[in-house]
């Protein structure tokens, strides 16, 4: 079936038979590995990416459905190669270890601070909530979060070392 | 608020960034743009799919089975049973522990999930439905999924393919002194039993198994790209199973999803898809799905624990007796060295000082999966760090005795050390009762006590619950450690290039730990090299050294003791060199982070990159060039990482639901290399910990179904539910770690179980409650209340059922 | 991860939905957010022949007022609900259900209706439904037939939906009482399946419980519809020992099993205390209100 | 898993037990199931279910282990497989029939196995449609044992399960006919009639929220081939987990 999606801004038309999942589709198909695969069960939320402006977990959605919509994947954060200043965060704070969860964590922050530009710890756990982490403890996810949040219009800051 | 024995390391400046600077991670600038590379990432030209048939029953004899359906289907290329893998005599592989297990199985299926067949197909959707087409005839059988059940009489056997293999039962091994131990129980004023499972458990990374093996058919050179916290060992492994020459075998580890010990066995899946890749030509790539990950993969525990604690009425420890029976599953596979059949859970003595220790540990096959790895601690250290911290709490309650006051009496004094355990540990250092008091600090502990009182009277139950665990880790030293009969030593190779940057080479393998940047602040400390001009590399077998990898939290404690060491080899030829440039005497040096100088004429010095450059451009006559080096490193002893752990619950005896309100947790690894990498570490491990105490465990019916097969039963806290963490630290060095360092990964899950479950009970204890197993989940709290009136004593176990 | 092959039709109308569907009958399974049925393809536990995606369908993603009627499009996804300011101000236990379904990235596709015809005896919304009196439309193209909750759900994951028909809107009348309402959910986890849920509802007229509602969640083999327990409480004046009455009658509605969330014994105490709270909270926010 | 009934037929012992020994004759009561074939004593078979979304095919064979026909007692092994290898199941039931008046009195021990990856779903569920698959099973062949016209078994089974406590808090007795059968669902008398069955809709069965629960069970049944009528006393459960 053809589709048309729009792909971290850039728009393009392809084949793709029913059955595969928007996952696997972003994956394999356009290569976009950054999107990861974690459970049966729609549980991890490891292969969250954004469907027009909308966290989603693109395992349980197939990709003929994204037809006519746009996708942002973590390779579509960053802009003119700057990080966001959620990407920031994460590395400011040691948001991540493993880097497994880290791209669907940072989509669901990047859409909550859109949502909600100055979230408090509640908020932020609340809306991670549907994404798992085994290496974090999720404290310095939070702490990621709020780092974006309060660095929103400014450029990263200098890292020590 | 800090405290440390010396003053906090940080001998060199930001701009180098040795050890105590909180460097911002290396790694992460891939991770964040999601170019991290794991294994399900790669994709090689014409490679192939496999996916794996899984027995939906846990004991039965195979009568037959018919893959001709499943061949017939356009895309498939080849199905793969036991007997294929038979004529190649690939059927079986040997065990971590030296047993065997059954790669696909060709006699009888010993666990639900077990491998029956492969399908190889041209993509992954034509392989599952290719699956379905395989019709497979059983033959059932009772399934045992009790480890009391399995060592009955009457039990079926589960091993009957092991010749001389009589019963159901795996090992059995001893440790300390039965008979002082029975002269301590004689003189003991007080005893305290305490009987508890330690539920099955998985780590269940977030990436799952899986790999691209890549057999070269003209050359024979296999590559395998596999998801290993030990590609070294499994090198080696391979070579020894598929009977490859081991020079034309590489692995490589690339960048691992969380591995937490789920990483450490060498499974099926890795033996099938390489087997095809040699016998079709193709690269077959493997990734197991959750539920493949949660039934057959090294999972951790399943202890049934029996501890006695022999008291004097002053609260003094006599002694302790313990009677522990593992559920190992159909095949013993713990991953653990060779010596210790119970791994090191006779470590069981804990924190205090007592002259008699006994432990029996045995173990029993039974129709579940195999395993029983490291899961985020040293070698079932969390199965022992729980009993103790346990039984210490209830030994309170026992005597009217603060739980926290019956610990300091008894704690082993820092004057001790180096301290020999009942059991024949030698714990390093520590200072356990400092720790304590931090904590108690903290946390408000006398205020807390307060209100815990109040509160009764007002009908609400708060908790305080402790643990002052002592881990052990850092593997091994050479007499002791093995796996498999390779030696439990580390490797670092360093090469320093002429313009002064360097690339670090290593025999373990991160899985998150941040390796990049924590073993790069190594050198930046020995050499003087700025931290971010080392790149390190990890986890192709070749082009790192030999190492036994990355579990048991060992990398610090031995990857990085040889990093020190090579390190320091080479400021030593350094030295050479630089008194060769300064045409000074090397004695007249002096070393200052990054520079060798002239005593007393600072001015006159070189730096390390200006040395770098000479030893390839300008070195001394009859110096051998270059400036690289490796080290092999055999550590005299473990490391004794300790702690201790106050949790403050609240629970609602009415539905038995429990929330964490304080958890405090403060930490000793001895000397900290990245103060905000080890923070993330213990997070993790404090999260970990609650996962077990509060909802995360495989149990199996009777009919011996593994419930907990998916993310949907087996329950993983998210940010929600997960305790807010407040960490706090002392530092006390090990005194045998070139820079003292101890090691860290794993202390949270090893110690704080037993916070959270002895928090709940403390809630609990004055209605009489002594003991809800793990996980201690709504229904069993409600039920202890209701039955700690009675004769039941409040107990509420968690042992699965037998038929 | 891999589900097995099928057919997909993605009408832009409801007319032409309403054609597929009569036309593939009992082949076809309707797609609306998925968050259920997508997964038991993937675990291939369902093998539909063909996939009807009514994603596109105009118009049934509102949640309106009309007639005395909180009226919400079959597509309205949870979060929707979630984040409504006009549910909030009509239906407390809509409002208290709402953000506990599931978990948040699965509440931005799941769908009302979808919940409904799902009819999962674990699943929320059948049981907020029942407490709050709820219908449902069922479009065909025969027509249009209105559809009480009690008569839509007749069995663990059955509904007597027919052949043809599509659950277009969900409907809930909006009291004129002073009115409160509440759902307790016991669950794990966010994401977790509720190991009890209770949904409770009250009326009140002149000091006396005019009307009254509650249902149960997972402690039977579908939602469970407490009938009794509502009658204990109708033309009472709402007090701690009536709602301990009820909560009594609604504990023995329940036929719970044993299982990895709880006893079948606890699930049936949990049923009470939930009720007993969940009245009580009612009663309260009923004190506060005002008629519509 | 273990399902116990005893019930009382108006009949005499020797009448009702050459009845539930025909299992060519009784086998139809089970929803969807079709005997296939009699090889050497052993019955084979398949049952197609379907639950929602959810359909799976069981092929399964029944035997009888002991057969007093004296004594009026038997036990029967019955083992089947989901045709896909999701799953399996097998039970043994013993039945035993004593005089009790002019009538019989039936009593049935049923010890139901049911692995797989449904199996692997939460257990709860999976109980409750073995039990209510034998509901349904035995409404039917109550009916035939007493001579009259076979309920509609296959639609029976909404949320008004007559085994449960307090039926009048349970949605409405959904037994009606119009709820939720799929055209093409087996009816006892539909079944009967020789050819192959079609997919029964279970209606209260599995399914899942995520395919948690399903149906090996219906093997189970196949097996329950025999026996039963409203269970009196039926452990439902077993333990915590």
């Amino acid at each position: 079936m053809k589709i048309t999606v729009t792909v971290n801004g850039v728009e393009g038309s392809y084949d793709v038979e029913p059955w595969v999942l928007l996952a696997d589709f972003v994956r394999t198909h356009l290569g976009l590995t950054g999107t990861h695969i974690g459970c049966d069960t729609t549980s991890c939320g490891v292969c969250t990416v954004m469907l027009d402006g909308t966290p989603v977990k693109s395992c349980t959605l197939f990709a003929v459905q994204a037809d006519g919509r746009a996708v942002t994947t973590v390779e579509g954060l960053a802009r003119n190669g700057e990080l966001d200043p959620v990407q920031q965060g994460f590395k400011e704070c040691h948001g991540l270890q493993c880097g497994f969860c880290t791209p669907a964590m940072m989509l669901v922050s990047r859409a909550l601070l859109d949502r909600n530009p100055d979230p408090s710890e509640d908020e932020i756990r609340w809306a991670i909530s549907g994404n798992l982490c085994r290496c974090t403890g999720y404290v310095n996810i939070v702490k990621s979060v709020r780092w974006a949040a309060e660095h929103a219009a400014t450029p990263a800051t200098a890292t020590e070392g | 608020m800090t405290t440390t024995e010396q003053p906090a390391t940080q001998a060199t400046p930001p701009g180098i960034g040795g050890i105590g600077h909180s460097l911002r991670r290396r790694e992460d600038d891939r991770f964040l743009r999601g170019a991290g590379r794991f294994v399900d990432d790669i994709v090689l030209p014409r490679m192939l799919h496999a996916a794996v048939l899984r027995s939906p029953v846990p004991h039965a004899r195979i009568a037959s089975i018919d893959t001709s359906a499943a061949a017939a289907l356009p895309g498939v290329v080849a199905v793969v049973t036991g007997a294929d893998l038979a004529a190649h005599n690939l059927a079986w592989m040997p065990t971590l522990s030296g047993d065997t297990q059954a790669v696909l199985a060709t006699d009888k299926v010993r666990f639900q999930g077990q491998e029956v067949a492969a399908v190889i197909a041209e993509d992954p959707y034509v392989a599952h439905d290719a699956l379905d087409l395989i019709d497979v005839d059983y033959d059932t059988l009772t399934p045992v999924v009790n480890p009391r059940q399995a060592l009955a009489d009457d039990a079926p056997l589960i091993r009957d393919d092991k010749e001389g293999q009589e019963g159901n039962r795996c090992y059995r091994w001893e440790a300390g002194d039965r008979e002082a131990t029975d002269r301590a129980f004689a003189e003991a004023d007080v005893v305290v039993e305490l009987d508890t499972h330690y539920p099955r458990s998985h780590p269940s990374p977030l990436e799952t198994c899986g790999c691209v093996a890549d057999v070269n058919p003209a050359t024979g050179h296999a590559t395998i790209y596999m998801t290993s916290q030990a590609p070294h060992a499994h090198r080696t492994l391979f070579a020894l199973v598929a009977g490859l020459p081991e020079e034309k075998i590489r692995i490589i580890s690339p960048d691992i999803g969380g591995g937490f010990g789920n990483k450490v066995p060498i499974y099926p899946g890795y033996v099938v898809a390489t087997a095809a890749s040699l016998l079709i030509g193709r690269p077959v790539k493997w990734v197991e799905s959750r539920s493949e990950n949660l039934i057959s993969t090294g999972f951790a525990r399943d202890y049934h624990m029996h501890g006695e604690l022999a008291l004097k009425r002053d609260g003094r420890i006599l002694g302790l007796r313990v009677n522990m029976l593992s559920d190992n599953g159909a095949f013993f596979a713990d991953a653990q060295p060779t010596k210790f059949k119970a791994g090191l859970f006779h470590i069981v003595t804990g924190s205090y000082d007592y002259p008699a220790a006994h432990v029996v540990t045995e173990g029993a096959y039974t129709n579940k999966a195999p395993g029983g790895v490291a899961y985020r601690c040293s070698f079932r250290v969390t199965e022992a760090s729980y009993l103790i911290e346990r039984l210490v709490q209830n030994a309170a309650y026992e005597l009217g005795v603060d739980p926290a006051e019956l610990r300091l009496r008894n704690f082993i004094r820092p004057d001790q050390f180096p301290y020999r355990s009942p059991t024949g540990f030698t714990y390093d250092s520590g200072d356990y009762a400092r720790a304590l008091r931090l904590a108690m600090e903290r946390v408000g502990y006398d205020d807390l006590r307060r209100e815990q009182a109040e509160a009764r009277e007002q009908g609400r139950l708060i908790g305080i619950g402790l643990a002052s665990f002592t881990e052990v880790v850092g593997a091994g030293n050479h007499k002791e450690f093995d796996i498999a009969g390779i030696k439990m030593f580390d490797s670092a190779e360093l090469r320093v290039h002429p313009t002064g940057k360097a690339i670090l080479k290593l025999g373990v393998r991160s899985q998150g730990q941040g390796h990049e940047t924590t073993f790069a602040q190594i050198v930046a400390e020995e050499l003087g090299i700025p931290a971010t001009d080392i790149a390190v590399q990890e986890g192709d077998t070749d082009n790192t050294p030999y190492g036994l990898g990355t579990y048991a939290s060992r990398s610090t404690p031995v990857g990085g003791a040889a990093t020190v060491m090579v390190a320091r080899k080479l400021r030593d030829k350094a030295r050479v060199i630089a008194a060769h440039l300064l045409e000074a005497a090397e004695e007249d040096l002096e070393w200052e982070p990054g520079r060798f100088f002239v005593k007393g004429t600072p001015s006159r010095g070189v730096t390390i990159q200006d040395v770098a450059f000479a030893a390839y451009t300008n070195f001394p006559e009859g110096l051998e060039p270059g400036l690289e080096g490796v080290h092999y490193y055999d550590p005299p002893n473990m490391t004794y990482p300790f702690g201790s752990y106050i949790v403050v619950v609240e629970v609602d005896a009415e539905t038995g639901q429990w929330k964490v309100r304080r958890m405090v947790a403060v930490d000793d690894c001895g000397v900290r290399i990245n103060p905000m990498i080890v923070e993330g570490q213990i997070h993790g491990g404090l999260a970990e910990g609650y996962a077990m105490a509060n909802m995360q465990f495989i149990t199996f019916d009777e009919d011996g179904n593994c419930i907990g097969s998916n993310f949907m039963d087996y329950l993983i806290p998210t940010a929600w539910e997960t305790p807010r963490f407040e960490l706090d630290e002392t530092v006390t060095p090990s005194p045998h770690h070139p820079i003292g360092a101890k090691g860290v990964g794993e202390s949270a899950t090893v110690g704080s179980p037993a916070a959270y479950v002895n928090a709940v009970i403390d809630a609990l204890a004055h209605l009489g409650v002594r003991n809800i197993d793990m996980p201690v989940l709504p229904h069993r709290v409600w039920a202890a209340v209701r039955d700690a009136g009675g004769s039941g004593g409040g107990e509420q176990g968690g042992v699965p059922p037998a038929p | 991860m891999y589900p097995a092959r099928f057919e997909y039709e993605v009408p832009a109308t409801l007319e032409e939905a309403l054609a597929v569907l009569a036309e593939r009958g009992d082949d076809a399974r309707v797609l609306a957010g998925g968050q259920s049925l997508i997964p038991m393809m993937k675990l291939r536990f369902a093998t539909p022949a063909a996939l009807v995606d009514v994603n596109r369908l105009p118009g049934l993603d509102r949640i309106e007022e009309v007639d005395g009627q909180l009226r919400l499009g079959a597509l309205v996804r949870h979060n929707a609900i979630a984040d409504s300011d006009l549910v909030r101000r009509r239906n407390h236990v809509m409002a208290a259900a709402a953000p506990w379904i599931a978990d948040p990235l699965v509440r931005n596709l799941g769908t009302i209706g979808g919940s409904l015809a799902h009819a999962d005896p674990e699943g929320d919304w059948a049981s907020v439904m029942l407490a709050c009196r709820g219908e449902v439309v069922a479009t065909s193209g025969a027509g249009e037939r209105v559809v009480p909750i009690d008569e839509l759900i007749t069995g663990m994951f059955t509904t007597s939906l027919r052949p043809g028909e599509l659950l277009t809107q969900v409907r809930v009348p909006i009291p004129s009482r002073p009115n409160g309402g509440t759902y307790l959910k016991l669950e794990r986890k966010v994401g977790d399946y509720a190991t009890v849920a209770v949904a409770t509802r009250l009326e009140v007229d002149d000091g006396r419980i005019a009307d009254a509602g509650i249902a149960l969640t997972s402690v039977g083999p579908s939602n469970l519809h407490a009938r009794e327990a509502e009658q204990v409480l109708v033309g009472e004046h709402p007090g701690d020992e009536l709602f301990a009455e009820a909560a009594d009658a609604a504990a023995r509605a329940a036929s719970p099993r044993s299982d990895v969330r709880g006893s079948a014994e606890y699930k049936r105490h949990m049923v009470r205390v939930f009720v007993r709270r969940g009245l009580a909270r009612a009663a309260e926010l009923a004190g506060r209100t005002t008629a519509a | 898993m273990e399902l116990n009934h005893e019930f009382r037929v108006d009949k005499p012992p020797e009448q009702v037990w050459e009845m539930m020994t025909d299992i060519p004759a009784i086998a139809p009561c089970l929803p969807g199931a079709e005997l296939q074939e009699v090889v050497d004593g052993e019955y084979r078979g398949v049952v197609k279910v379907k639950l929602g979304p959810v359909t799976a095919q069981y092929k399964g064979a029944a035997t009888f282990q002991e057969r007093d026909d004296a004594a009026r007692r038997a036990v029967l092994r019955a083992e089947g497989r989901e045709t896909r290898g999701q799953g399996n199941a097998r039970a043994t039931i013993r039945a035993r029939l004593e005089p009790d008046g002019g009538g019989t009195r039936v009593a049935v021990e049923t010890d139901l196995m049911i692995t797989g990856r449904v199996a692997q779903f939460g257990r709860g569920v999976l109980a409750d449609v073995s039990s209510k698959l034998l509901d349904q099973f035995v409404a039917c062949l109550e009916a035939k044992l007493s001579g009259q016209a076979a309920p509609a078994a296959t639609e029976t089974a909404g949320g008004g399960d007559g085994g449960r406590p307090d039926p009048q808090d349970v949605p409405s007795d959904a037994a009606s006919a119009e709820a939720g059968p799929v055209p093409g669902s087996a009816t006892p008398g539909s079944a009967e009639s020789a050819g192959p069955a079609k997919p029964v809709d279970l209606l209260g069965t599995a399914g899942v929220p995520l395919g948690k629960r399903l149906l090996p069970v219906v093997v189970a049944v196949l097996v329950g081939l025999f026996l039963l009528r409203r269970r009196r006393r039926s452990h439902r459960d077993g333990r915590n987990l």
